[in-house]
């Protein structure tokens, strides 16, 4: 099953420095047979565990980073055909509350909407080549494993082939 | 040659954002072992990535492909 | 539990004519202790089981509307003691693909975003006193009983009592 | 005398958006049995607020409150 990537001339996934609209990367699902929209926005979080944020950095592979979105909307269409995805996620330095993603999903029926977008999410979380860096007030580090796992002794995840 | 982007944590470790194999093909198992041995880098956290796809250690790499070593991901 | 209905002045439910704005409503319930907002923005959908809509009018009783909007509120507030929440609801006629509803929660994870979003829009086709008039090429009628309870022999539905 | 509004589809069979009662209080039950007699109208699947709040059928319902009839709702 091929998913379109672009919709007349819209890219439904996108990698981008810029500070991201949630109308915007809306309208991209929005259309007359959808009934039901379920956006997810990630922000910057203040606080992990007591631990101050000040801000975050994510740094992109972004080729390959667009192409692991593609990949999670191809999979969410195998899925949930009726479901249209735009995904979009941010690079460089956030501060506390910025948008570092925007997930949208339309459907014409709720239930779906909410289990695809959860879905695509997840996935982000496994095979979409972005990184994060946090900064605290005393040092800064780059985050991985946030899914605990801790290494790859087949050379590379399980999670990297569609559950 | 055989070109290697580095990204986040290893990029800065190795100062870089590009690594180099002398090697015209050899399989990703055999990729991640001369990394190992040339730049001491800690290979069993990573994957390796072929023309923008997540490859398997028996995958073959060959002088031209795209390819990039990815730290577990942290995005979203 | 008391739930503040406005903060700093916002308002956080309700029932307007006027066209919704995602942006706004997802703004009410940004913070620096949430790391997830999830939204369901309900659209008006041409096609329901094979049938053309035309358009869509909502009626509503606003004060009771509101009321019972900030209601779920609470009742999220106690299953969901992190999550903030914000709702609006539009009245009068709406086209095809026109924002019926958005429904913002942020949390600081984002599960519970996703759980308490989809609790909201259960519980207002629950009991929030809003009416949606569809018309179709053939007629109008005014849908009820969306959820095929025929009647309420105790006076009123059980979904009024909160789950 | 009890004044009770009414929505949606009741609205628009009643051509008036609230009817009224000759009672000072009554129950909601009571309120319930009164409309059909009066207005003959269906309350099998309505419910009554009472000051924007849903009503038990052993509520009461006094001269002065905000009374309304709920069909089954239909937003979201």
């Amino acid at each position: 099953m091929v998913h379109r990537i672009h919709k007349g001339g819209v890219v439904m996934y996108e990698v981008t420095p810029d500070v991201i609209s949630i109308e915007e990367v809306t309208n991209k699902v929005v259309r007359p047979e959808a009934g039901a929209i379920v956006n997810f926005i990630g922000t910057v979080r203040e606080f992990t565990k007591g631990k101050r944020t000040l801000s975050l950095t994510y740094e992109a592979y972004p080729a390959m980073a667009k192409k692991q979105l593609e990949r999670i909307g191809n999979e969410i269409q195998g899925k949930w055909p009726d479901a249209k995805v735009a995904i979009a996620h941010r690079t460089g330095k956030l501060a506390i509350s910025d948008i570092a993603v925007v997930i949208a999903v339309s459907t014409p029926h709720r239930k779906d909407a909410y289990e695809a977008n959860e879905y695509a999410i997840e996935r982000i979380k496994q095979i979409v080549p972005i990184w994060k860096k946090e900064k605290w007030e005393d040092g800064e580090e780059w985050i991985g494993d946030q899914l605990e796992k801790t290494n790859y002794p087949d050379g590379k995840p399980e999670e990297v082939k569609a559950p | 040659m055989i070109t290697v982007q580095c990204f986040a944590h290893l990029r800065e470790q190795l100062g870089q954002d590009q690594i180099t194999v002398e090697k015209e093909k050899l399989t990703v198992k055999e990729l991640l072992k001369e990394l190992t041995d040339q730049y001491a880098i800690q290979t069993d956290s990573l994957m390796v990535a072929v023309n923008e796809e997540y490859a398997e250690p028996e995958d073959s790499v060959t002088k031209g492909d795209r390819v990039a070593l990815i730290p577990p991901v942290s995005g979203g």
